[in-house]
């Protein structure tokens, strides 16, 4: 049994915001990776609004800001995914390996 | 007077430039013209100095705040004997190496418009008086002679890589002046741009540390422009292929701006480094003394001895300056030894070089052990060459003679033996030059180099108004020495704000 | 069981629900599977965060997040279409239901170390950390957030924040636009 | 004569050789000799005019003012013409003159004379800066003026092969010495704050051996400059250029390589023997050089064949004699053999050169065989000349006093060197044995000159036989026939009834003479010497006697190789300085610039494994960022 | 009234009478959009550099203006200006919508000029974003270039990642200190013990992170290049230069804001990230041989130097910098567009060949960049330089020791731009022509554009 005390509130952001990490790191496909960034993000919020209650309770500036960051998530979204299209638009496919092509070349 | 012609000089050049720049080629005669007239000018600027009671000229321009280090960057020149030496000796060249090195197809005029960069440049360093413009025009050569070379350079097969060279060249000096610009940094710190002058006044209140970064940082800037053994890495190469004109001035100007700041700025400012390295370093000067000396012994071409040669002669340069250990007034004769070696070896330097170019119609560089006898074609050019290695191996008579015995005095006071060393590579140096004179002029006629034809009157009687300035000073070189060491020591008495 | 206890429960399951789905989400082998997966993750997110006395923030998460943001790669996953993770890579196709294959090792480790160690950054942090103030009534609720939000708009802090944000969606949009264009060039080239 | 004429004593030649070098080139031979003799003579008669100035005991000094001065020395631009100096003015400007006379026709058909001439000038005036100046410093600018003028004069004929070598073998060798004696000054002047000749003297007279260290600065420098006057002077283990020096024309041979550059080392030793006098090492070590040298040209003269090099052998055995009178401290004795040798060296170098002349530059004495017989002047002079080199003829001939002064001198003196004690006695025998090799070199000379059988040299050219052909050759050869004659009366002792005393007192600043040898003392040695000289004078004028030796003559190693000197050199000096110069030149300046490339290299390999992270792939950036980010999370102070 | 909200408004109206503009015709005249874009950033800047009271704060402190936020405020919407001016007879080239690429440039303009005057955690956070997104669509703006798409979307998703970092910084901090303005922050934050300054530590690590990441500071440089290299030289004169100004500006800001009482954690961190910038930036770039991947890697250099006025709490030395730095990156990014043909630009540095003989001019202008980027006097670059280095060592007690060993890294491998800037010399100057490179006819704004950065150059470093 955990207790719902700040330290367990972060560890589990922690652990939420690696497996983001993890995602990332691993997936292949653009919009996966997108999404595990969605995963890392969610991991970010959830210290906001935990330091909101447990520390400063008396006004909201973590929710706020909470509601800012989901804001940027849609708008990062948005264009990322965007690109995505146009990236399958270009490729018929939106594995990673097909975005190495800027890289440093042949020595 | 002066003070206004002092201020118009660094903008000559500019006005030379100007010129070139609306010519559609290089135009030797206008060049050959303009830069001795150039060179007139200097020499009257700078003459009167020599002229006992000459006041010191100091000339302030504008002044400001660098924004963001709240720094203030001046513009100051100034004149007095010291300065006026390397002022002369750049006026003194210039119509020589004008004179005597002519492009030898048609150029660009970038030819000239570069290499007034340069002259303008070198200028610049010796007349500056605050630190920043002194960096400044320190740098501004670089590029004049970057441009030369690399636009003008020689690309034959017989000459090293031309910008493998160049770029060796670049980054060797900038090994020395980017840490000089850190000392520089360091010693603007406190108070902002300062007057050469006053150089030994800032450095006092740096912490030791801060003190002995900026000291090394200027020795590794004018230890690479002199340059000193192990910093000589440039030399060779460069000398090689940089087009005959630029050779010369090289050797002639541009490396004493590693000596007018290790004798104008340098010592007299960081006294008690000296104190504890002036010995050390004069090692240093010893052993380049010898290297160079050597390794003149195992070069095949007159155009690489005399680059060696000017690193050992340079090297004595460096004794001297490294002798001024108290940096007080009693030292004042051994930088008056090197300030009257700088004079004599650019004029030697800029005098071998021109007429080394002289010999054969390409400008080739040509070997000893496959020429000889060129006296036979060219009997002017070979008496003129023969004083001037006389000159360089410093026989009696001429000033270079008087300089190196001035030199050896002040050194041997500090260190007999390390002066004996520095004679010692003084000797093989003058005697590899000798030795390459021998093989390519006496003897019987060997090889097939295309000799140009010998020098014309005018030029034998400019080369003889060279030698004359030899004769006059080695018969009486207090012509020189008195003023300079005067200048000197007003300086270091602190009457000069 | 006490008030207390229960928050420890419900907040065990949420946090084990939350690791677990979020878990399968970067695991998932189908990109449909995950965004779906992501959704579930946000559930009990969202109940946290009720507990944490933010009503409004869970709402958010949900109507918001799950139903708008989610929707979106929802729409993106469909439209791409993309093959089961991994498809360039003929012999992973059809191999393991579970995905096992997806894992990497090294990965995993690497973020494993980082993990115990931030973990223990912040646990040591956190536990030292005196305990916060009282809430005030209506903390968390709709109408104290819009309070902080709107009231005084010209002496209020929030207000350039979430001035600006619209900005930032309207980029959004405009880029989205840009990006879903056709070429325009090829348009010029056909009468 | 008024003491501001002392500066125009150098001038004039040097005004004249200026405009030789300047306009000399249009100008033909007699206009360009007679303007050359015209400066020396000036300056002669010029230091004539001293003459009564100096003979009352006085001095004259003119001073420009200062030369150099500065905080670390001062030295004034000053002459003192003392008698000592007196001599030597009339010395160098007298023969200057003569020899240049005597140059007008032998190098008559000559392709630069003006070259020639003006060097020739300038090397007088060099010469007078030297014997005038009354400071080290001057000293060494005459010093190195007369080196330089040397080596120009050495390889006038810069076409022939072997000249450049010989001229810059000269100048190298008198570089090294220059150096020794500059520093040596320095030294010198560390230790008596001086530079003045006479200052130093009188403060060395201050001191005496026991109150002076050994080892201090003053033992440095009077060694340092011994190694500049052994150079200058061709002292073993500098002697290996002169011989080469014969390179030159014959007149240079007179006068610089014979009668005055070579002995300036001796001058400037004997000018400051109150210094060595305080140094009984030093003066060992002298003596251990002069023997040698003394020993080495009297042995080489004796197998050479060029008559110029037998003469340039003779030289150095004669400049050992006198080296060794220095260390015998005797000064003196080293002055009077000095002029002593002049004398009847130039006047057989000018024969040479009459007898080079007349046989159109043959100088192998085996071809010359026998050519005095066309030559009536010559072979007067040659007579004088070689009776005067072995000292035979007391009155008749220049070297005999002289070179008895000397034996006196070292019989009475010991040689001291570390441990080693010798004493004086047993060098004056040496020296005797030297001595009769001398008169076997000389007279070997004469014979093969004087033989009934000509060599091909001697047999004419174009059916002329040779002859003197130039005006002032003879005239020349008369008027030093006559001085080496009389130089013999000049030097005798007063115990011989000559003019010794007077003729000492005025080389030697007043000093009285030594009571000289009886002639009954100095008769064995004398009649050995005639002995042999007639011995050696009869098998060489003899053609079948001396072809035996000749055909002997290939296989002595030792003396062909001159005691292997020059090889010593080449092999220990030369050779591994010009490797050394080729490894530096090749090797280590490549090491150094390949550290410079291999920085570049450096950075290049470095360059190119950060390429590898760089793969473009997105993940490995991820993980890159990820990465930092935690290393910086590691940055933070006490987890 | 509001001085700051009329000072934007230009900016504000601008962007909303483009988007008409471009809403009503499908192809607006790219004239008119480069006009009122131009209008709209130079009047705003004029705005906030004159009517602006400097030391105000606004909106209950979302807004603090301060003399180096206005710098760097109107320094980004210079500059920006230049890059919309730049865009003319370019965006055609690479096939770009016009109305479009200076909306989304506008909008990056308003980031900038929050993020300069940011007062709160919030303002920070938003504003941020504003400077970075619209920077992502920009690099991946050229949608038919598969080039500027991967550029674009490695920029995103990497910036993404960033972004989550730094809001993670954020968030600690207000947890570490529970407050959203900087200045009472910065107050909690001096008197912070125990887990507070625990919390606070690591928050300032994760914002540092964000941040270098962002400026490319190393070890966070890593998709510099690629992105600079698929970018179009339009969207790297607002990338390379204004977006990364800000960004810098906001770090000023924080370290010598709020995080001042943490000094000795971020001094040595910033210390380190520039020695190694400086080190890894220059060797980097030796290998070089496309122009855009080279200016990435100076970029990073030049990075590592700004950091250390940051670390000399020079504010002066700091301006100077960003001011020279994003006059030479612009200045060069147009005198690239410059000299490309009508259909490729010069892309490689051996494309620069044998342009000294075609077009003097052109070659003298890159030359004064290029000296000011190696810091060669007299051109700024170098007085930049030595301010950055002055300022370090006046500031040298606080440091830790070594911070000595940093300035001399910088100083030596400054030796090392030197060898590819002179490269890049000796491309221009000495070599002829390689293939067929032929310099299309230069446009008037380029040349503008480029010819005032290199005069700006020349005479900055004296009238700054």
């Amino acid at each position: 049994m955990l207790d719902f005390n700040l330290a367990n509130c972060l560890t589990l952001a922690v652990i939420v915001f690696l497996t983001g990490c993890y995602g990332l790191l691993t997936r292949r496909s653009l919009v996966m990776i997108l999404l595990s960034v969605e995963v890392m993000l969610n991991g970010v919020n959830f210290t906001l609004i935990a330091f909101n209650h447990f520390l400063w309770g008396t006004h909201e500036f973590g929710h706020y800001l909470y509601m800012l960051s989901i804001g940027v998530a849609a708008a990062e979204a948005a264009i990322g995914l965007g690109m995505t299209i146009v990236f399958f638009r270009n490729y018929r496919d939106i594995s990673r390996e097909r975005a190495s092509r800027l890289s440093e070349g042949e020595l | 007077m002066r003070g206004t012609l002092l201020s118009v000089a660094p903008f000559i050049p500019l006005g030379l430039i100007a010129l070139h720049m609306f010519t559609r080629q290089g135009h030797a005669k206008l060049a050959a013209w303009t830069q001795s007239l150039f060179g007139l000018f200097l020499a009257a600027l700078a003459l009167p100095s020599f002229v006992s009671d000459a006041p010191r000229v100091a000339v302030d321009g504008f002044s400001m705040m660098i924004t963001g280090s709240g720094t203030v960057f001046k513009t100051a020149l100034y004149l007095d004997a010291r300065n006026s030496a390397f002022v002369l000796l750049l006026g003194l060249c210039l119509p020589i190496i004008f004179v005597f090195i002519r492009p030898r197809t048609e150029v660009k005029p970038s030819y000239y418009i570069s290499a007034n960069i340069l002259i303008g440049s070198l200028l610049g360093v010796f007349i500056a008086n605050s630190l920043l413009l002194f960096y400044l025009f320190w740098e501004m050569a670089l590029l004049g002679a970057y441009f030369w070379i690399g636009l003008h350079g020689q690309r034959r097969e017989d000459t090293p890589a031309l910008y493998t060279a160049l770029m060796r060249f670049v980054l060797i000096t900038l090994f020395g002046s980017l840490p000089m610009l850190m000392a520089i940094a360091i010693v603007i710190l406190p108070s902002g741009d300062v007057a050469l002058a006053d150089l030994g006044r800032s450095i006092s209140i740096l912490s030791p540390e801060l003190r002995g970064l900026a000291f090394w940082g200027f020795l590794l800037g004018f230890g690479v422009k002199l340059p000193l053994v192990g910093l000589h890495g440039w030399l060779r190469d460069t000398y090689a292929v940089a087009p005959p004109a630029c050779r010369a001035l090289l050797s002639a100007i541009m490396s004493k701006m590693g000596a007018y700041g290790l004798l104008i700025v340098l010592v007299p400012a960081f006294g008690s480094e000296f104190g504890t390295w002036g010995p050390t370093l004069m090692a240093v000067a010893a052993a380049g003394a010898i290297y160079g000396g050597v390794v003149c012994l195992g070069r095949d071409r007159l155009t690489d001895v005399l680059a060696y040669s000017s690193l050992a002669h340079l090297s004595l340069v460096a004794l001297a300056a490294f002798a001024g250990t108290r940096g007080d007034a009693s030292d004042s004769s051994a930088i008056t030894a090197g300030i009257f070696q700088v004079f004599n070896h650019g004029l030697i330097m800029a005098f071998l070089f021109a007429l080394d170019d002289r010999i054969s119609v390409d400008g080739r560089g040509i070997l000893m052990s496959e020429v000889g006898g060129l006296r036979a074609g060219q009997g002017r050019l070979t008496a003129l060459m023969l004083v001037a290695m006389f000159a360089a191996a410093s026989l009696p008579g001429l000033s270079n003679f008087a300089g190196e015995i001035l030199v050896y005095f002040a050194a041997f006071r500090v260190s007999p033996w390390y002066t004996f060393a520095a004679g010692a590579g003084a000797l093989i140096t003058a005697a590899a030059m000798i030795r390459i004179f021998h093989h390519l002029f006496f003897g019987a006629r060997r090889g097939n180099v295309v000799q140009a034809a010998d020098l014309r009157i005018p030029e034998v009687a400019l080369g003889l108004a060279v030698v004359s300035v030899w004769l006059v000073l080695g018969l009486y070189p207090m012509l020189f020495v008195g003023p300079v060491e005067r200048a000197f020591a007003t300086v270091v008495a602190g009457v000069v704000p | 069981m006490s008030e207390v206890d229960l928050y420890n429960g419900l907040f065990s399951a949420c946090a084990i629900l939350i690791v677990v789905f979020s878990l399968m989400v970067v695991l998932a082998r189908n990109p449909v599977r995950s965004t779906l997966l992501l959704i579930m993750s946000f559930l009990p997110t969202s109940l946290v965060y009720v507990m944490l006395k933010a009503p409004f923030v869970g709402i958010l998460q949900v109507l918001v997040y799950a139903g708008a943001i989610m929707m979106l790669f929802t729409f993106v996953v469909m439209m791409v279409n993309p093959r089961p993770e991994e498809g360039e890579l003929g012999h992973l196709r059809g191999a393991d239901p579970v995905g096992t294959r997806l894992v990497h090792w090294n990965v995993l480790g690497a973020l494993a170390v980082a993990g115990v160690v931030l973990v223990t950054l912040v646990r040591k942090a956190a536990e030292s950390l005196p305990v916060g103030a009282e809430h005030p009534a209506e903390f968390g609720e709709l109408s104290s957030i819009s309070r902080m939000i709107f009231e005084n708009p010209m002496e209020n802090p929030l207000t350039v924040s979430f001035e600006l944000i619209s900005f930032l969606v309207l980029v959004g949009i405009i880029a989205a636009i840009n990006f879903s264009r056709r070429d325009p060039s090829q348009k010029k080239g056909t009468p | 004569m008024p003491p501001y004429a002392l500066a125009s004593l150098p001038v004039f030649p040097a005004a004249t050789a200026l405009l030789l070098a300047l306009f000399g080139r249009r100008l033909n031979v007699k206009l360009i000799g007679t303007i050359a003799c015209l400066g020396v003579a000036l300056s002669f008669l010029v230091g004539v005019g001293f003459a009564s100035t100096v003979s009352g005991g006085a001095e004259a000094s003119f001073s420009f003012g200062p030369w150099l001065a500065t905080n670390v020395l001062s030295a004034n631009l000053g002459f003192r013409l003392d008698s000592v100096a007196f001599a030597m003015v009339m010395l160098v400007s007298g023969f200057g003159f003569l020899i240049t006379l005597y140059s007008v026709g032998y190098m008559h058909d000559d392709k630069e004379p003006a070259r020639f001439f003006a060097s020739l000038n300038l090397f007088v005036a060099s010469m007078l800066i030297l014997v005038l100046a009354d400071n080290l410093l001057l000293i060494f600018l005459g010093w190195e003026g007369v080196g330089v003028c040397s080596y120009l004069l050495i390889g006038h004929y810069w076409k022939d092969a072997g000249v450049p070598l010989a001229a810059y073998r000269a100048f190298f060798t008198n570089r090294v010495g220059d150096l020794l004696f500059v520093l040596g000054v320095a030294f010198l002047y560390a230790h008596f704050g001086t530079f003045d000749l006479s200052g130093l003297a009188a403060k060395a007279d201050a001191l005496s051996a026991d109150s002076i260290d050994g080892n201090s600065l003053a033992a440095w420098g009077a060694l340092l400059v011994l190694g500049g006057a052994f150079a200058k002077s061709a002292q073993a283990p500098f002697h290996v250029w002169l011989p080469d020096a014969m390179a030159g024309p014959t007149p240079v041979s007179a006068l610089i390589h014979a009668a005055t550059m070579v002995t300036a080392g001796v001058y400037l030793v004997a000018r400051l023997s109150p210094i060595y006098a305080l140094f009984p090492q030093i003066r060992g070590f002298i003596y251990i050089c002069a023997l040698v040298t003394l020993v080495i040209g009297a042995v080489l003269a004796v197998v050479q064949f060029d008559i110029k090099k037998i003469l340039a052998y003779s030289t150095l055995s004669n400049l050992g004699l006198m080296f060794l009178a220095l260390a015998a401290d005797s000064p003196g004795a080293a002055r009077l053999h000095l002029f002593g040798h002049a004398a009847f060296k130039a006047l057989l170098f000018l024969a040479a050169g009459s007898v080079i002349l007349a046989a159109h530059h043959e100088q192998d004495v085996r071809k010359l065989a026998g050519v005095l017989k066309h030559l009536p002047i010559t072979r007067a002079s040659f007579w004088i000349g070689c009776l005067g080199g072995v000292g035979l003829i007391p009155f008749l001939a220049a070297g005999f006093f002289s070179k008895e002064m000397v034996l006196e001198s070292v019989a009475e003196s010991q040689l001291t060197l570390g441990s080693l004690v010798v004493s004086g006695k047993a060098l004056s025998w040496i020296i005797m044995g030297v001595e009769l090799l001398s008169a076997v070199y000389m007279f070997r000379l004469l014979g093969y000159l004087e033989s009934k059988v000509p060599g091909e040299a001697a047999k004419g050219h174009h059916g002329h036989a040779p002859h003197e052909t130039s005006v002032t050759v003879k005239l020349v050869l008369g008027i030093l026939c006559v001085v080496g004659l009389g130089f013999g009366f000049v030097s005798a002792p007063p115990s011989f009834g000559g003019m010794g005393k007077g003729f000492y007192a005025l080389a030697n600043a007043g000093a009285e003479m030594p009571e000289g040898p009886s002639f009954l003392h100095a008769l064995p040695a004398l009649v050995v010497s005639l002995i042999v000289a007639a011995l050696t004078f009869s098998v060489f004028a003899n053609a079948g006697k001396r072809a035996k030796y000749e055909g002997r003559n290939q296989t002595r190693g030792l003396l062909a190789q001159k005691f292997y000197f020059d090889a010593l050199y080449e092999s220990a000096v030369f050779t591994p300085l010009r490797a050394l110069g080729r490894f530096c030149s090749a090797i280590v300046e490549s090491v150094a610039l390949g550290g410079f490339e291999l920085m570049g290299g450096a950075g290049e390999t470095g360059s190119g494994m950060l390429r590898r992270l760089m793969s473009g792939r997105f993940q490995n950036y991820a993980a890159l960022l990820l990465a930092a980010v935690f290393l910086m999370l590691l940055l933070l102070p006490g987890r | 009234m509001n001085a700051i909200l009329i000072a934007q408004l230009p900016l504000i109206l601008g962007f909303m009478a483009l988007l008409v503009v471009a809403s009503l015709r499908a192809k607006p005249r790219a004239l008119l959009s480069t006009a009122i874009s131009v209008a709209a950033l130079g009047a705003t800047a004029l705005l906030l550099q004159y009517r602006v009271p400097t030391g105000e704060t606004y909106f209950g402190g979302a807004y603090v203006i301060s003399v180096l936020g206005k710098q760097i405020a109107c320094l980004c919407l210079y500059l920006v200006a230049g890059a919309v001016v730049l865009t003319n007879g370019y965006l055609e080239k690479v096939r770009a919508q016009q109305a479009d690429w200076k909306l989304v440039a506008m909008a990056s303009a308003l980031g900038m000029v929050s993020l300069s005057f940011a007062g709160d955690l919030a303002t920070v956070f938003i504003s941020f974003e504003m400077v970075s997104i619209p920077s992502y669509v920009l690099a991946g703006f050229s949608q038919r270039d598969p080039r500027s798409n991967e550029a674009g979307i490695k920029y995103l998703l990497l910036g993404a990642v960033a972004s989550a970092v730094f809001l993670m910084g954020l968030s600690f901090l207000y947890g570490a200190t529970g407050e959203m303005h900087l200045q009472e922050i910065a107050g909690k934050l001096a008197s912070a013990e125990g887990g507070q300054l625990q919390l606070a530590h690591i928050a300032l690590m994760l914002i540092l992170s964000a941040l270098f990441f962002k400026t490319a500071v190393a070890p966070f440089h890593f998709w510099l290049a690629d992105v600079y290299q698929g970018s179009s030289l339009a969207a790297l004169t607002i990338i390379a230069s204004p977006v990364k100004l800000a960004v810098f500006g906001l770090l000023f800001a924080l370290c010598n804001g709020p995080f001042v009482a943490l000094a000795n954690v971020w001094k040595p961190a910033l210390l380190l990230c520039a020695g190694a910038g400086v080190l890894i930036g220059n060797v980097q770039a030796i290998s070089q041989s496309q122009i855009k991947r080279l200016f990435a890697y100076s970029g990073v250099v030049n990075a590592s130097f700004i950091l250390l006025t940051i670390v000399a709490d020079a504010p002066g030395a700091f301006a100077l910098y960003l001011t020279t730095y994003g006059v030479m990156t612009t200045g060069l990014w147009a005198a690239i567009m410059a000299v490309g043909t009508d259909h490729a630009d010069a892309d490689e540095l051996k494309d620069l060949s044998g342009l000294a003989a075609k077009h003097p001019l052109v070659a003298v202008g890159i030359t004064v960049l290029l000296l000011s980027y190696a810091g060669v006097p007299p051109t700024a670059g170098f007085f930049a330089k030595l301010a950055a280095a002055t300022e370090l060592l006046r500031h040298g007690t606080e440091l830790p020791s070594w911070y000595l060993g940093v300035l001399g890294a910088a100083f030596v491998t400054t030796l090392v731009s030197f060898f590819y800037y002179f490269q890049m010399l000796r491309q221009m100057w000495f070599h002829e022509a390689a293939g067929v490179q032929p310099v299309r006819q230069l446009l008037w704004n380029h040349r503008a554009v480029f010819g005032a950065s290199a005069l700006l150059l020349l005479v900055l470093g004296f009238v700054l």
